[in-house]
């Protein structure tokens, strides 16, 4: 018997597979292919302090072996996801971690506090929105930005908050830093890379937005490089996530050290991937000689024995 | 909805860069209005599915016929798919003609170019309840033009060409006034038609079915709203995929 | 006639096209395949002071719609490739860029004053090697170095200088700036992303080095959005590259603001690559209603009708 | 070298996981020695191209016969490709066996696993030209075997098999005590069984063929070179794909 269960702060995981934020809705529409039931947790799509219409369309486009999106975290805001949303993921028998957003400091903390009293087991949080008030820069590009929201974010609540790291930044051990100390209980990792295509026929950005936030397998590599790395330089549990759409993904994500994985845009492809995922992976492990998810993760970085 | 490997059991071309597709299956079974979509992983080289209407249903042979055109890489890909071959499908999506809910006598259809197939599903369906058709079909050239015959078999059937080849020279649009005596209108083209067609039949009830691309296609990831006409709508927005892509012309702002 | 001629500084292009460096060595092993005399330019493989062996096998590894690579500059040194290469490509009509790399400023400065003795028509300054004195940050991700040592590499040879920049980091504009704040007369962008790829059998990374650089069009939305971005903030002219595979894909380039493209790893997909765009490029410009490479160049910036 | 689209003529399995594939085209009059490969294009989903080995030329048909493993997805696809598709080919690529400066009489041939195929075309090769030849061909199991009656129409044959199954319990160098005679050896297969090889063989003369990850394939990208043994050697390295994949083994550093 395989053992998949992992422990993180304040998710008790019975696998260590979850869909990823905003890939996945609030889950009603996966309900009716799958029960939610079987999932080691969801994330849940971003909140923000009010509710947000998004952005134009065009909203994706598709890339070499990933996509572009450029949805504007659209959702109803925090209260209607906690009224309406979690009420109806509360029957089932998995893990909510909820993804906070929002454009500056103060939203996020009202966002935190918010569902800080709801029935998610954790925050995700997600920096990787532009700060209004510093001129647009990214909190997730800015360490010290980064540290700042992410203090006030565990001040407003008690939940175990998960940093959500952006790619797009030269030196990812200093972001996942700055979230470490900060107070951060784990990192999530990672979010899109921005990018951009262009319509040869009508010269245009395809995206409304012009850039939009690369997923896929295209980004794998880059998740997997960033995670090796942070993996080594703190001590927090990483989520991992970026492309991932087979068992062997899932096992080169542990091995680079993430605790636990989500499966992000392959949910668009074959909506049941993150169920037939947890299905496999017990024979995926034996295959590659583990009796264990806990034994796999981080084991790129002690072994030394070559084949 | 499900998803499933659906066997292609005829796929031929029916006019410039136009195919007929028709697939097996246990999908065509859930099928509720006309209107409804599948969605296809046309192959391991295409990261997003593609949207295509249902243009008609054979529940004896249990079999969806699509009529696609090529417009890029994928539906180019499609064409090479051949008799027997499996393609993975999820449907039947999205929310189509309330056919049930009608209480027309006599409709109008207005088709645009690779708008023209959900509605001859739909003009089997108004059919069968009795109701009379009118069809308007648009092609942008003689070459283009399909399926004129099989509407023909329904009701009355009039043809535009954007360079006048065929039928009438020009829009749907130059069309609808020599029609009349309808009470409902059915629309499904590119969304410039839609809006001419909205604007000159402002007034009379009418549906139109719009595009949009798509992430999902099932209704999680909000790539595909439209903003809703009222400004008092408490959700503000409908989603394509799933509220639609079939909605009241005077819900969503075009 | 579609008319494909581009001029740069220092690079009279017959057509926008040419080979990445590190992806066409010095040419020899693509002549067998056709005359290099078709190219627009070639960029040959990075030059160092002294010969360098590069880093242990594996180098390579495959990854979803791209490569990873991490062949650590292998090459003769300055010196042999002057005495060797350039004679070799002497014949050919067809202008050399040279690609300069090192691990100090002084390193760089003694390859670019070498090659500013020789007959490459322009320099392509790789600054995305570690500086050693630095402590192995990279040249690329800091603006000061990179703006120090573009200024160097101006002053040490009267060769026109296109500084290459590195996609590793948060903001590309800052980058630019400093390469054209230093005198550089042009950029070429992008070149590779930080990426790694874990094999779950031998639970190790697949390159020796552990991380290597992703290029294919995995990464090309990223480089178009980073086009995108300078093309409005500096004004140089850029050498685009990053997956290019298609002539669609030179013009996504041309429209994000590239004025050329080089076509990097697609060469060992097919080494015919560079000479069948080069023919097909008229053609797909025609089909867009273009009739020359100029008209494209920054397209999707002044286009604001919709269709 | 040249690329060329060929046309698969045979294609069959002929051990556990192991295929025979047959490729037709212009490729084989280009073949200039044994120990030459070719670099597969196995389909547009894998951004590298895979290095096969050459293990037999049929002039008068225009084939190259290869012989592949399945040991990921690239291999794994191949197997699925069927009589009568086009294979996108490079080669043929580096430099094989100087079997036309070889003063050999009697040949030992030691080859392990998917190391076995190139020294076929070898063996045929040096037959031809009068030399004796002696194969040693290690497997992992009986069920891995293939070719060994093909070898032994060439001359002697020696069979190990790391679970005894077959022939000798144990590997290769178990049983080259066990043969004398030869002037040369040859030697291809994973790189612990030509390092043990080279060590048990130290001051006979030899060649092996070696592998390594490949980018282009032709000598331009430097991924798959190969430190020399001379430390005073000008370049001190050798490339894999074109100044090989076959080195006298006191050359290069396993
Ligand atoms: C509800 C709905 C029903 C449709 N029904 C039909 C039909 O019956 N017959 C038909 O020929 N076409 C139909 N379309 C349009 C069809 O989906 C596109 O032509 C097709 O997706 C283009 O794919 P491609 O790979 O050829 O083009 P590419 O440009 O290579 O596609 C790239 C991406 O953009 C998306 N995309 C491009 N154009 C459209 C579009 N117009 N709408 C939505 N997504 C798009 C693709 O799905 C893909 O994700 C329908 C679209 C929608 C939304
Ligand atoms: C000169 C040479 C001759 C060869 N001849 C044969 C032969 O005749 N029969 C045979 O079965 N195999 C042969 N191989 C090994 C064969 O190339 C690999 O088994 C094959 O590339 C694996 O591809 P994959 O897609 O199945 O594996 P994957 O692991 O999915 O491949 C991923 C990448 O790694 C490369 N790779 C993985 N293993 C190897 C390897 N051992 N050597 C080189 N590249 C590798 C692949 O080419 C690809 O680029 C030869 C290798 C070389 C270098
Ligand atoms: C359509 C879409 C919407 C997303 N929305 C969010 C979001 O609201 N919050 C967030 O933190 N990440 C969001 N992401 C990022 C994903 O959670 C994930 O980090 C990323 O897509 C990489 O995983 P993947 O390659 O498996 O998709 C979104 C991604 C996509 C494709
Ligand atoms: C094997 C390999 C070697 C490379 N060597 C160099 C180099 O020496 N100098 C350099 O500036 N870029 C080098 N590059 C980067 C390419 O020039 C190019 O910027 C990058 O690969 C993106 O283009 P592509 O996606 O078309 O390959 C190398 C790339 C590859 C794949
Ligand atoms: S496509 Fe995802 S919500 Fe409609
Ligand atoms: S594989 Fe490129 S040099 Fe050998």
């Amino acid at each position: 018997m395989i053992d998949t269960k992992v422990d993180l702060p304040g998710l008790q995981l019975k696998n260590p597979v979850m869909p990823a934020s905003g890939c996945f809705g609030f889950g009603r529409e996966f309900a009716q292919f799958y029960d939610l039931s079987h999932l080691g947790a969801i994330m849940i799509k971003a909140a923000t302090a009010t509710k947000r219409f998004g952005n134009a369309t065009p909203r994706v486009a598709e890339t070499a072996s990933g996509m572009l999106n450029a949805i504007g975290l659209q959702n109803p805001g925090v209260d209607a996801i906690i009224g309406e949303e979690l009420a109806f993921l509360e029957p089932y028998q998995t893990p909510i971690v909820a993804n906070v957003a929002g454009s500056t400091m103060e939203d996020y903390q009202e966002v935190a506090a918010k569902l800080g009293n709801s029935t998610v087991s954790a925050l995700e949080l997600n920096i990787s929105c532009p700060n209004v008030k510093e001129g647009g820069v990214q909190f997730g590009v800015d360490p010290e930005l980064a540290y700042t929201v992410t203090k006030l974010v565990k001040e407003a609540s008690a939940k175990p908050v998960y940093v959500k790291l952006s790619p797009n930044v030269a030196d990812i051990v200093t972001m996942a830093k700055a979230a470490e100390e900060a107070g951060a209980d784990g990192l999530s990792m990672i979010n899109t890379l921005t990018g951009m295509r262009i319509d040869p026929s009508t010269r245009k950005p395809i995206i409304a937005n012009q850039t939009g936030g690369l997923s896929g397998p295209a980004i794998k590599p880059v998740a997997i490089r960033m995670i090796h790395q942070v993996y080594q330089a703190v001590d927090l549990p990483i989520i991992g996530m970026g492309g991932i759409e087979t068992t062997d993904d899932i096992i080169e994500y542990l091995l680079a050290g993430a605790s636990a994985v989500a499966v992000g845009s392959a949910n668009f492809k074959n909506p049941y991937i993150c169920k037939e995922l947890i299905d496999q992976l017990p024979d995926a492990l034996s295959a590659h000689q583990f009796s264990s998810v806990k034994e796999v993760i981080g084991g790129a970085h002690y072994q030394t024995t070559s084949t | 909805m499900q998803r499933e490997w659906m066997t292609i059991v005829a796929h031929q071309s029916i006019a410039s860069q136009t195919y007929l597709l028709e697939l097996q299956g246990s999908l065509p079974q859930f099928v509720e209005t006309p209107g409804q979509f599948v969605h296809i992983q046309v192959s391991d080289d295409f990261f997003l599915r593609r949207p295509v209407s249902i243009a008609d249903v054979d529940s004896d042979k249990g079999t969806v016929t699509l009529l696609y055109k090529v417009m890029g890489k994928g539906t180019d890909a499609l064409t090479r798919k051949k008799i027997g071959d499996k393609l993975d499908v999820l449907g039947p999506s999205g929310t189509g003609f309330p056919i049930d809910k009608l209480t027309t006598n006599k409709a109008l259809l207005i088709g645009g170019g690779i708008g023209v197939p959900p509605l001859y599903y739909l003009a089997k369906n108004l059919k069968s309840k009795g109701m009379e058709v009118t069809s308007i079909l648009g092609f942008r050239s003689s070459e283009d033009v399909f399926f004129t015959e099989k509407f023909q078999a329904l009701g009355d059937v009039h043809v535009a060409t954007n360079d006048g080849s065929m039928g009438t020279r020009g829009f749907v649009t130059d069309v609808i006034p020599q029609v009349d005596g309808y009470d409902t209108y059915f629309s499904c083209g590119p969304t410039v038609m839609l809006k001419g067609v909205k604007e000159q039949l402002k007034g009379v009830p009418g549906y139109i079915s719009i595009e949009e691309r798509m992430g999902c296609g099932v209704g999680a990831c909000f790539a595909c709203v439209v903003e809703c006409a009222d400004e008092e709508d408490a959700k503000g927005y409908r989603k394509i995929c799933s509220d639609g892509p079939v909605f009241r012309p005077e819900e969503v702002v075009l």
